[in-house]
């Protein structure tokens, strides 16, 4: 026989104003089942709390119905307070009598009228609650980084610090990212190269660390602690175990006409490449799209120059499988694709260049060895225009609807350091608002005007044409000065806004985590959870949550770090016990249930079953892993015979709420 | 200014002059700069200042080329040119403020003009 | 609901919104006092690929005159995929009850997130206005459980 | 046809390839043909028959008997075969321990039909040029070959056989049918008429289960409406509620499983036709998901376990067709 | 043969008949019919843009409301006419309010919504004809001519309406100099607008503006410039100051078509 206690919150008077707490507790208390029906001025406080203890002890009740506030708000405080007062937490249940009803309804007789039904439908609901115990699983001690930029590294290096294995799983065949393609450094104009490379260094030579370059993640199974993951590691048709990195074949390699990406395409490599002097691992890669060997069969010299054998023209992609407790996503950034503006002449005119191709053309290891050549030829550039928020802060068919928030400061370093090396050339800048929120950054911006004379001109380029002369003419408003000027220029500079890279969204399927309409990774509170995504153990690091500077992801990458490290110190984690479970006497082992289940929690096995003529039969049947299971039912539905059930939603429950509702 | 002719102005051309974020690039594309007294960006703006008669009142009116380059480049897909349309039109639907004469036409024409030129003044200036 | 003669017909409305993200909408748009009639009541299910068709047919059984279904945006699912399956099933098993005549006005799918406290009473407003303009169910009605 | 069957089956039990056949015997009457499992050729030679009234699906009692020990010969006709993909690949025959024959399909004659034309004592039947020539206890009778063709058979989707181990006979054609006419005129009625039309129809149902127990999708351990913890048991329809849940349930839970086979309209004793509401499924999943034929192989993912980002609404079921 | 209902439009009965007749006769020899519509009037010229303009997108509408009674993608050669008629288009499908005002004029037997394809004459000779047909039809090759393409602004926007190509980086007519053999040149200012709209005007605007298209090809290299806009080649011509010739790109086809010669009576 059920004894089940009803508490009705007044919660002051945001439900007392609406709802004859009174009334509702006197028509609960005649439910069957119900044996104490009380109201209380605020049931979540600690005396309103005991006074669901002392119920719970006095009249033994196998039940606890509060009708109050939003579950989602304090659910958890009475199952606690039943818990404690030796109930099973999950034989309560909360009928929302104030989000759900005083605060929308102002009429009194109508309020208290559904009051009284959300509250019958949540004592018709508890009758059928069973207790539920929640499950334990362990946690692999094992991290999982995916994208060796500086996010990724600075994740793996602070996980490793904290004693735990990292695997950092990179999709180009060296770490580094898009720092390492970077000159010079905002607000401090410090070298990149001199702060990345050392911990790309320390991150190969940590022994808690794995670099799988040249990789990608294929797939992802399991749930928070217990993740299984599928890495390819991409042939590179060099053993990278024997390999030394002494870069004889890429110097031999006669096929030398194979854009170089690393320098965006403004130069060429050779088809055995090993993409910069301090790539790690530094191990040669052969592009198999322009290796004469691999095209035609006909070459082999770099095979023939490797002293220690490492070239393997027959090499296969190879997967490897392994167990993690937390994986981090940083998988950065990309400036997007120009073609829609072409206003601005970049696909007509090699010397309108993106700012990333101009930090190639700056940087000492660049094409141009770190002399600013024009691209088209090789002159120096007097004039340069720079044109700020290309594809940035667009009306949605426009381009990327948000800030791109780094261009305004790398933009200030460009003219800056154009204007300090070259001070014969002129820089202007068309801003729309010049954005420096940072440490330092406002004054930084200043200096390139006041100290370096850089041109801001508080306007935009609509037209950009390149002329035979070699000159670009550029058309722009100067909104200040009321003018469209016309700037005889040498260089034009976009700044291209950037978006999440293209591998995100396949990755975030395979998670299970959320993104934006942007692609940029969704937090799990925008405030409060800043490095968490919504699925538990799945962690962001970088730009892929969204636009960043290196301090910001470095920040953003210590922090996803630490909460890792929070969950993998730990032995075991609590399970959600409101989970599938299959009837096996009613399975018909048909595997619906297993198509839809997007954790891959259901398994089957042959079962023998006594029949009723006493014979053995066979059968397949499903089973759920309590421990995978998320608890979202879908099984439930596509179960044709009802076997799969939803423990905390099961199909009596939802339709004894419904009865309670309806009646 | 005038909220009525705002709200005329508006409708008329169905351009949400809120979208705007100053960023001038119509003015930096559009061909007939140097000719308007108003560029194109200040038409928004005034626009949403609600002063529309200094706009009726200026040449500038009849200088845009309905090239809609501002339309297409604008980045926050604002459409000053049918902003300035229908500030001209404001214009010339007044009684006797047509912006051309009939009687001004022969003496523009040349053998080889297409009338197409003509059709469009007409369907420009002329209510 | 009560069917008095001299009343306006009242519809009862049966809301099954998903925990993650209507049922946090319904909360929200209780959070900021937006109303919307008293004649929706909502059921909380994990995710609305929890409904099973049975339980639609069920509220109409004892007596709803609507039903609406409510979960997360498609793509926003907090399961990841549950909301896309739901869609196909709301999509034929509505598609069947109105091949089998009964008013297509008195089923509904609708995607609320979180934040779309607005939306949700918007929307329950106009469906409770479009299932009293059809009146009381009576294609698909259980005579026994209909009230006095 | 008949003889070369058993003699194919009388091989396949000499050599031990099977340890025994399912086919057909008759029952009562010469229409009468009935699923039956054979184990000796005697048994075949006394009692196995093949003929125009031979139409059951015997992939359903493969459930069962692919599961009992040695393996057993099935001849499918080829709208059968779709059948036992379709059970193969929710696991519910065991393939490897079936030997399938694939066997010409119909058109099959519905003796309803030919009871319908006041014909009756029916002893045989032939189809000279498609004139019917019915033998009766009192004497010759004739009719329209084609009228007197079983529904299910009049709209053939398929004389393929989708899986077999051998054929007699050639394989045939995925068809052209028409099988969805029907279903559009109902769905250009108004919600009225089609609410009158199914109320005249499902209120003919005697609850007496026969489309349950026929369907080959219907192989459940235990059905819904069976189990008094499902919340839906119900053994007889008390109302007219009771009628519509039955089978909107029954329909959606075979939706995207139903080989479209016709076996539940064939056998209804009130001629409900409740094929037409697998159909209707059948063709919403058509248009709105892609083509889709269950049981056309055994890998490919059933459409209501499966999606795609941009799904249609299900607001489409608003926006089209007649209110 | 494939028929598609043609709309010449004013100019090309008058000052602009080449642009026409060398279209006809293309048209024929790639198997395509052009039928007139019996009763079409004079497009505009010019797109009013505003909501409240109901009576200037009459007779656009109509033109396109007898090819949707003759239920056929309608064409237009001349770029003017192509604009206010794809834009009429476009407004009339996506704005409703504009829609019911239209038909309230109209008084069809049927509302018009916007249900007519709208073709320019050069995106017939790509999605309908195929630039790589048509190339292997050529008897008549502009070898080694570097002809300059001129979108003006009639042709590509707004984008959203015209939705021929991309509006910046247009390749259509460049695909079709290649398809007749020609090496097409690419210069800043061909998706730039001449200022023909003013030349009644203000001749030195329009002056200017043509100006600086020719120079911006002529500074590219280009030996010759085509065109689908009579006043466009007007104010080119008469207004830049520039000796580089211009064309109707109708004129080039029938030439490589080997059409000219029995055409010019």
């Amino acid at each position: 026989m059920q004894r089940i206690g009803v508490f009705v919150c007044h919660c002051g008077t945001n439900i007392a104003a609406t709802v004859d707490v009174k009334t509702v507790a006197e028509a609960l208390g005649h439910e069957p089942g119900v044996v104490i029906s009380q109201d209380y001025q605020y049931m979540c406080s600690e005396s309103g709390q005991n006074l669901v203890k002392n119920a719970i002890k006095e009249h033994n009740l196998t039940g606890v119905v509060v009708c109050s506030c939003s579950p989602r708000m304090h659910e958890n405080t009475f199952r606690k307070a039943a818990a404690s007062a030796g109930l099973n937490p999950y034989l309560v249940e909360i009928a929302n009598i104030r989000e759900q009803c005083s605060w929308i309804h102002k009429d009194i007789a109508s309020a208290t009228e559904k009051a009284i039904i959300l509250g019958k439908a949540a004592v018709a609901k508890v009758h059928l609650n069973a207790p539920l115990t929640a499950g334990e699983s362990p946690v692999a001690k094992r991290a999982l980084v995916i994208g060796g930029g500086i996010a990724g590294i600075q994740t793996a290096l602070d996980i490793a610090e904290a004693g735990f294995e990292v695997d950092i799983v990179e999709k180009n065949p060296t770490i580094g990212g898009k720092m390492a393609q970077i000159d010079k450094t905002f607000p401090t104009l410090d070298c990149a190269a001199c702060i990345l490379t050392p911990k790309m260094v320390e991150a190969s030579q940590n022994e808690k660390i794995t670099i799988h370059s040249f990789s990608e993640v294929t797939d992802v199974k399991g749930f928070v602690g217990n993740f299984t993951v599928t890495i390819k590691k991409k042939a590179r048709f060099v053993d990278e175990t024997k390999c030394t990195g002494c870069g004889l074949c890429t110097e031999k390699c006669p096929m030398k006409k194979v854009p170089n990406e690393f320098n965006m395409g403004l130069d060429n490599r050779t088809a055995i490449y090993i993409p910069f002097a301090q790539a790690v691992p530094k191990v040669a890669t052969i592009d198999p799209n322009y290796c004469m060997m691999m095209k035609t069969g006909k070459c082999g010299v770099c095979s023939k120059v490797c002293s220690v054998g490492a070239i393997d023209y027959k090499q296969e992609d190879k997967f490897i499988e392994q167990k993690y407790g937390a994986i981090v996503v940083a998988t950065g950034f990309n400036p997007i694709k120009l073609d829609k503006y072409d206003e601005f002449a970049y696909n007509q005119c090699p010397d309108v260049v993106t700012s990333l191709e101009l930090e190639r053309l700056m940087n000492a290891a660049g094409p141009n060895g770190g002399t600013l050549l024009r691209p088209s030829d090789k002159t120096h550039p007097h004039k340069i225009v720079f044109v700020q928020c290309v594809g940035s802060r667009c009306d949605d068919s426009k381009g990327k609807p948000y800030c791109s928030k780094i261009c305004c400061m790398y933009t200030a370093k460009h003219a800056m350091l154009i204007r300090e090396k070259y001070p014969d050339t002129e820089v202007y800048v068309f801003y729309i608002d010049v954005r420096t929120p940072g440490k330092n950054f406002d004054e930084f911006y200043r200096r390139a005007v006041e100290q370096y004379n850089v041109h801001y001109i508080k306007g935009m380029v609509g037209k950009v044409t390149p002329r035979s002369d070699g000159k670009i003419d550029v058309q722009a408003s100067d909104l200040l000065a009321n003018e469209q000027l016309h700037i005889d220029a040498d260089m034009v500079v976009l700044a291209a806004a950037i978006e999440p890279d293209k591998t995100a969204r396949p990755l975030a399927t395979m998670l299970t985590t959320q993104m934006d309409t942007n692609d940029f990774f969704t937090e799990a509170h925008p405030k409060l959870r800043p490095v968490e995504s919504a699925t538990a153990g799945i962690f962001l690091s970088g730009a892929c949550q969204g636009p960043k500077d290196i301090p910001e992801t470095v920040a953003q990458a210590s922090a996803a770090a630490a909460k890792a490290i929070g969950l993998l110190v730990k032995d075991s984690i609590t399970c959600n016990p409101c989970v599938a479970h299959s009837d096996e006497l009613m399975c018909n082992g048909c595997s619906s249930c297993e198509k839809v289940c997007p954790y891959g929690a259901i398994t089957y096995t042959d079962k023998e079953f006594k029949m009723p003529d006493r014979t053995i039969a066979v059968r397949r049947v499903a089973s759920v892993n309590p421990a995978v299971c998320q608890g979202c039912g879908a099984c439930t539905v596509a179960c044709p015979s009802g076997a799969m059930d939803l423990n905390g939603f099961s199909n009596s429950q939802i339709m004894a709420e419904v009865d309670a509702i309806c009646k | 200014m005038n909220k009525n002719l705002k709200e005329q102005v508006i409708r008329s051309s169905g351009v949400n002059v809120l979208k705007c974020m100053r960023c001038g690039k119509c003015s930096g594309t559009c061909p007939s700069y140097d000719e308007m007294e108003y560029h194109p960006h200040q038409f928004v703006y005034m626009v949403e200042r609600g002063d529309i008669e200094t706009l009726m009142n200026s040449k500038s009116i009849y200088k845009c080329l309905t090239c809609f380059a501002c339309v297409d480049r604008c980045p926050r897909n604002v459409e000053p040119a049918k902003v300035v349309e229908a500030v001209r039109l404001a214009a010339v639907r007044q009684q006797g403020n047509n912006h051309m004469n009939p009687n001004q036409i022969p003496e523009m024409l040349d053998d080889d003009l297409p009338q197409q030129a003509i059709v469009t003044a007409f369907r420009k200036y002329i209510k | 609901m009560q069917v008095n003669e001299n009343k306006e017909f009242q519809p009862l409305i049966v809301a099954f919104c998903c925990n993650w993200c209507s049922y946090a909408g319904a909360d929200l748009s209780g959070t900021n006092r937006l109303n919307y009639p008293s004649n929706v009541k909502i059921i909380r299910v994990p995710c609305s690929c929890r409904v099973n068709p049975m339980f639609i047919l069920r509220a109409f059984q004892r007596g709803a005159d609507g039903v609406i279904l409510c979960g997360c945006h498609p793509g926003d699912c907090h399961y990841t995929s549950g909301n896309y399956f739901t869609r196909r099933r709301m999509t034929l098993l509505f598609s069947m009850l109105d091949f089998l005549g009964i008013e297509r006005d008195r089923t509904r799918v609708e995607w609320v997130s979180a934040a779309e406290g607005a939306k949700f009473a918007a929307t329950m407003n106009e469906f409770t206005e479009a299932v009293k303009k059809l009146g009381p169910n009576r294609r698909l009605e259980d005579l026994r459980c209909r009230k006095q | 046809m008949q003889e070369a069957m058993i003699n194919r089956a009388k091989q396949l039990l000499a050599d031990g390839t099977v340890d025994r056949v399912i086919g057909w015997k008759r029952g009562e009457f010469a229409y009468d043909i009935t699923p039956a499992v054979f184990r000796s050729a005697e048994e075949l030679d006394a009692d196995f028959v093949f003929d125009d009234f031979t139409s059951a699906n015997v992939s359903k009692y493969l459930v069962k008997e692919s599961k009992k020990e040695g393996k057993i010969l099935a001849f499918l006709k080829p709208c059968d075969t779709y059948s036992f993909n379709q059970l193969t690949k929710e696991h519910r025959v065991v393939r490897e321990n079936v030997y399938i024959i694939g066997i010409p399909g119909g058109p099959k004659l519905d003796a309803e039909k030919i009871k319908a034309k006041g014909i009756t004592g029916i002893l045989g039947v032939k189809n000279e040029n498609y004139t019917l020539k019915i033998e009766t206890v009192y004497g010759e009778e004739t009719m329209p070959y084609y009228e007197a063709v079983l529904d299910k058979c009049a709209s053939c989707k398929s004389k393929k056989h989708v899986v077999f181990d051998e054929l007699i006979g050639d394989d045939g054609e995925v068809l052209e049918s028409n099988r969805f006419e029907m279903v559009e005129k109902l769905e250009n009625m108004t919600a009225q008429e089609r609410f009158d039309f199914w109320r005249d129809q499902l209120s003919k149902c005697i609850r007496c289960n026969a489309c349950r127990n026929v369907c080959p999708a219907c192989t459940c351990e235990k059905c819904v409406f069976d189990n008094p913890n499902s919340g839906v048991e119900n053994k007889a329809p008390a109302d007219s509620f009771e009628e519509n849940m039955f089978h909107i349930i029954r329909a959606f839970h075979v939706a995207g499983r139903c080989t479209d086979c016709g076996e539940c309209s064939r056998v209804c004793p009130q001629n409900i036709p409740l094929h037409l509401l697998n159909r209707k499924f059948i063709k919403d999943i058509n248009s709105l998901y892609g083509e889709y034929q269950a049981g056309e192989d055994t890998t490919s993912r059933a459409p209501l376990n499966d999606y795609k980002q941009d799904d249609c609404e299900a607001s489409i079921v608003h926006e089209r067709g007649v209110e | 043969m494939e028929t598609f209902t043609y709309y010449p439009g004013c100019t090309l009965r008058t000052k602009a008949k080449d642009l026409d007749t060398y279209a006809r006769s293309s048209a024929e020899a790639l198997g395509i019919a052009l039928e007139e519509p019996a009763d079409w009037q004079c497009c505009g010229g010019a797109y009013t843009t505003a909501k409240d303009e109901i009576a200037t997108k009459l007779s656009a509408v109509r033109t396109l409301n007898s090819a949707k009674e003759m239920n056929r993608p309608l064409i237009t050669v001349c770029s003017a006419c192509h604009n206010v008629i794809k834009q009429t288009n476009y407004d009339i499908a996506n704005d409703e309010e504009m829609a019911s005002k239209v038909n309230n004029y109209l008084k069809l037997d049927e509302p018009y919504s916007g249900e007519t394809t709208v073709y320019h004459y050069l995106e017939m000779l790509r999605d309908v004809v195929g630039f790589d047909n048509l190339a292997q039809k050529v008897v008549d090759p502009f070898k080694g001519k570097k002809i300059a393409a001129y979108y003006g602004c009639l042709l590509l926007r707004p984008s959203k309406a015209l939705a021929m190509d991309d509006p910046e980086n247009p390749t259509i007519m460049e695909d079709f100099i290649k398809a007749i053999g020609g090496t097409p040149v690419i210069y800043a200012q061909r998706n730039e607008c001449c200022g023909g709209y003013i030349t009644l005007e203000d001749k030195a605007q329009a002056s200017k503006r043509s100006r600086a298209v020719m120079d911006s090809a002529q500074d590219q290299g280009a030996d010759m410039m085509i065109t689908a806009c009579p006043l466009c080649l007007y104010n080119l011509k008469k207004n830049s100051g520039s000796e580089l010739p211009v064309y109707y790109f109708t004129e080039l086809l029938a030439e490589a078509l080997g059409l000219k010669e029995g055409n010019n009576e």
